[in-house]
């Protein structure tokens, strides 16, 4: 078993304009990654860039592991350009997982834009059981929509020009599905998205008395628990999202 | 082959170290590669009272290079001697621990603390904190307040004793006479080179804290230059550091005058880095056909 | 929107120079762009005595960087008025003659005759040279030699006066305030950090010289904080550089409190790079909405 | 006219383990370049490697031009993992160039390994009249030999090793072939390769009073003449490869 390990690109997809999906192959060493864990990917030669980004998983393969990705800066512009048979050096699985919910709640699932790339494998193994509240900025950022329907239960699909769905975050849509609802603790929420988002799921939860995970984001060297440089504040001081995270649950955050 | 060095009265088996603060205190890496090939663990920096660091964001990257502003984080001394060194003394190499202090008080008290701990193998004192007694000037800028320092911190414990030196300074060979007279076994250099990036979007300093360290490749060239001065002025082992990716750096380093390296920033990027450049100083030695590593040191000031 | 700002008594069309010695005497570039767009032409510094400089290898490649050791090497002060000033003064640019000496006799002697010279529009003073006459300090490291030097120059001339930082020491704000008050109507930010590289094969520094000056995106930083930094402690115009490559690194620059930049190293890589900057910062006004450029200035310091 | 260009990758051929020939397409405003002359290319992304690498003017094609290289570092070895398509930026045509001998003159034609690199399209153009004396170290490194031998009048190989032609360096070859001459002007040499094959040929130069033309190199940042970075000591000062070079008489260079 080895978290370090090199992939071969099998197939670098773009699914959009500012959006790739890629899929690897990956040695058999390579533990088995759960939803909400997360890879640190090394695409440079030469030393700029120097640090590895962080991707989640997004979906398990036969051969290995895809990823779902948004070019932002350098290093994912650098990533677009490479092509299949390519070899990234990368670690993980890294950092902990969305916990399962108990038999008897019913997940909530929410992604932001890219934060599909979290959370749909745990779409994926709540097979049939999720109601998904996706949104984005518009429809045609509403990558992989197809699949998900396929794995959840219901979608809720929000954008925030109205161009599908509802108008409005996809926070927007999960109070408007929470407001009718009995406040009791029949849910169980998994999110990933934007801060504000998140910050805006921590308040629902708070408000509905609903148990929510949410999955952070920061800037990382290491990945793995040593630098001290991915650090959020929690009301048990600060956690390394790395390590302790990426999952938390949204009551420990401090907002 | 001979890979062995001596910092002051302690035997490393080689001498690859890694640097303080980028591998936590060890047992993240512990995973990738066995710990005892190292010829020494160096731990992030400790202080007598447990720190909480600085909010982030901490890290931003550069042009071959980071910046980071983890602000000291550390779990404090007690802690540490509790509940990392029984792991660490798991081990068959050397630790030692990186600490610091906000005044001179307690830099001795962190010192005495740790001397005698079982399978503390010797220090590495950090002198490029603020000290906020003196209206928060860096203890490691100015000669005398170094040597003040350093000198006290030597009265306190009788293992081998390494000073680390900022890089910020005019004159780097200044403050290693100082460290040295005041008692110093041994420095290392360098530590970060104080920097700064902005965010041009929200137009604010993109990390919390403002200014951070710079490490990475990027400051390998003056870390090479500041080796070679330290080499000059004083006659004391040097660890050398600063940009280390590859045996290659690692060997310009002892070229320049270092006794031993410690690999840093390169942790982050492959776990495995610091025993990859250990594999490949051996290589290189094999290769040039030379026996001891120790007749490498220097070689770069004859002529 | 208005691009220009103002140096001293020096009305700049926008604030986009080159930085001395990467740009030559303007002709290499002449081909490439049309130089008329520029805020300034800073020219490869000058000394009263023609200079032949270092035997080469006099370029070293690092990490994001590069180390240069010309050694000054320059035509001296008399065949640049006479071959190259024809030249520059056909431009539509203003043109800053940036100079040196071995002594404080030589930088009067430049200053005098650099002064009057149809075309020249400002002096940059380079003061990260070896001072002959004490022991080779170096004048800029030093805030009474620096003090000393600027005060003698700023009676020699009544040209704009732009001191030149090195950024080689502890405290840069200190030698900022020395400059300023002898008389500096403005500051350069920052000179090449001193760095070293050793060739493992050969265990020489690969430099003739043995240390260069470190330039390029790797010392951005650096130079981000020391213009950070400068910014609070004077109050004179800034001239930002170290590492910039696009418009966003110029724009941190002005964030941080530079009042114009200057584009060094990325010449020799893209020769349009000085232009393609100031492209960018047009555009990025225009994206923001900013009317003024001056508006950007020293943003980063808010809260 | 501009020498700022970008040039397209058509193919990258690998012609022997360390070696490549690249051919790229060219913008027609790029002008026309002449032997001896160079070309700064740029491989990256990112900042490093930062600078822009020299590589002399192999050979001119229809659609633009060849460059024949060797894997040496990092730039070299980032540029022969490119592919067909790959945009490279790059100025040039740089520097000066091999001046053609007088009509009387039969020219003699040095290549040190990669340095036939840079008198390649120099023996094109000499049509038939050139005596090229190709030496490097093994037979499987006389790259291009069937090439030289189309446009040479006369090919005397020789490898460090004998498993080619005559055993020793170009020079040694070269010496042998002017020995029994008669030491007059008829020659008129041009040679590229290594510093001690160069300077070799400038101490026959002087000996046979043959005018030795040799293409020098130096680490260059700029290649523009602005750096000042790539000078040679000559009698009359330093001069600049990238410039006043980087062809320059064997007598004025102090070796
Ligand atoms: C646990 C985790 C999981 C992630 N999963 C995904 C995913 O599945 N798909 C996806 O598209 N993105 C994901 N991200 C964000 C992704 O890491 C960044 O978009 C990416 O690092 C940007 O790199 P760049 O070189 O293109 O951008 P640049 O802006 O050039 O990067 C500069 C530096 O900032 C860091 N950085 C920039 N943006 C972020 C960010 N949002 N979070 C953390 N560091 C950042 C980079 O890692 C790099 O060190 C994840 C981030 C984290 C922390
Ligand atoms: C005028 C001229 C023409 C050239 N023509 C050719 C050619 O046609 N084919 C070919 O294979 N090579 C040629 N070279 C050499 C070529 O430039 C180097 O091999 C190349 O720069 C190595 O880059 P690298 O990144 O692989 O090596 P690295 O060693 O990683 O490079 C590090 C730095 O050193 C510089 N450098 C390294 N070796 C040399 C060298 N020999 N000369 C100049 N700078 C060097 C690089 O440019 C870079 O800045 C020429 C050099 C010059 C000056
Ligand atoms: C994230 C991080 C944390 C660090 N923490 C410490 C520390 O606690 N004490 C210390 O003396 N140096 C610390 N350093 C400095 C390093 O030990 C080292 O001196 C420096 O990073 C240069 O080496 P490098 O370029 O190989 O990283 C830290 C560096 C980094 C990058
Ligand atoms: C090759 C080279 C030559 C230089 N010559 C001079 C000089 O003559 N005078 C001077 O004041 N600065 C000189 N500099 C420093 C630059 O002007 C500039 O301050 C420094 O390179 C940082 O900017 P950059 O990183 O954008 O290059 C030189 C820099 C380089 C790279
Ligand atoms: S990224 Fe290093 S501790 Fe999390
Ligand atoms: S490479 Fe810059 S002057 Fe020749």
């Amino acid at each position: 078993m080895s978290r370090s390990f090199k992939a071969a690109i099998k197939e670098n997809l773009p699914v959009h304009a500012t959006h790739n999906l890629l899929s690897l192959s990956v040695p058999d060493s390579m533990p088995d990654p759960r939803p909400g864990q997360f890879f640190m990917v090394g695409m440079n030669r030469g030393t700029d860039p120097l640090l590895k980004r962080a991707f989640s998983l997004f979906r398990r393969t036969d051969e290995g592991l895809q990823i779902l990705y948004r070019v932002r800066g350098k290093g994912t512009d650098i990533l677009r350009n490479m092509k299949e048979g390519a070899i990234l050096d990368m670690l993980g699985p890294l950092g902990n997982f969305y916990p399962l919910p108990s038999e008897e709640k019913t997940p909530l699932v929410m992604a932001g834009g890219i934060g599909i790339a979290s959370v749909f494998s745990l779409i994926e193994d709540l097979a049939g059981k999720a109601i998904v509240f996706y949104g984005a900025r518009t429809k045609e950022e509403l990558l992989m929509l197809n699949e998900v329907k396929v794995y959840a239960k219901e979608v809720i699909v929000s954008t925030d020009d109205g161009s599908a769905g509802l108008k409005g975050t996809a926070a927007d849509a999960l109070r408007a599905f929470l407001a009718p609802q009995a406040s009791d603790a029949h849910f169980c929420i998994y999110a990933c998205g934007p801060h504000p988002l998140l910050k805006a799921v921590a308040r629902m939860s708070k408000e509905y008395r609903i148990r929510a995970y949410v999955s952070m984001e920061e800037h990382m060297a290491c990945g793995i628990g040593a630098c001290l440089g991915c650090v959020v504040k929690t009301h048990d001081g600060f956690k390394r999202v790395c390590k302790e995270g990426p999952v938390m649950s949204a009551s420990e955050i401090v907002w | 082959m001979d890979l062995s060095v001596k910092i002051g009265d302690l035997e490393l088996k080689n001498p690859v170290m890694t640097a303080s603060g980028t591998f936590g205190y060890g047992e993240e890496y512990a995973e990738f590669f066995d710990l005892s090939r190292l010829g020494a663990v160096v731990v992030k920096g400790l202080s007598i009272a447990p720190k909480e660091g600085n909010p982030p964001p901490r890290i931003v990257e550069t042009a071959s290079g980071m910046l980071n502003a983890i602000g000291l984080q550390n779990i404090g001394i007690e802690r540490f001697i509790h509940e990392k060194m029984p792991f660490l003394r798991t081990y068959d190499t050397k630790v030692i621990v990186n600490f610091f202090g906000d005044s001179i008080g307690e830099y001795v008290a962190a010192a005495e603390r740790l001397s005698g701990v079982d399978g503390v193998h010797g220090l590495e004192m950090n002198i490029s904190c603020p000290n906020k007694q003196a209206d928060w000037c860096i203890f490691g800028t100015d000669p005398r307040v170094t040597s003040e320092v350093v000198g006290k911190v030597r009265e306190a414990t009788r293992l081998p004793l390494i000073v680390k030196l900022s890089p910020n300074v005019t004159d780097i060979s200044v403050i290693a006479r100082a460290a040295v007279d005041a008692g110093a076994d041994a420095l290392s250099v360098i530590n970060t080179l104080t920097g700064m990036a902005i965010d041009i979007r929200t137009r604010k300093p993109k990390l919390a804290n403002r200014t951070g360290g710079l490490s990475g490749p990027a400051i390998k060239p003056v870390a090479i230059r500041m080796v070679y001065e330290v080499y000059k002025a004083v006659k004391v082992p040097i660890i050398g550091m600063g940009g280390i990716m590859t045996a290659e750096d690692a060997l310009e380093f002892l070229m320049a005058g270092a006794t031993a390296v410690a690999v840093g920033t390169a942790n982050f990027i492959h776990p495995t880095a610091a025993a990859d450049i250990l594999g490949g100083i051996g290589a290189f030695l094999t290769q040039e056909g030379i026996n001891d590593i120790r007749s490498l040191r220097g070689t770069a000031h004859a002529s």
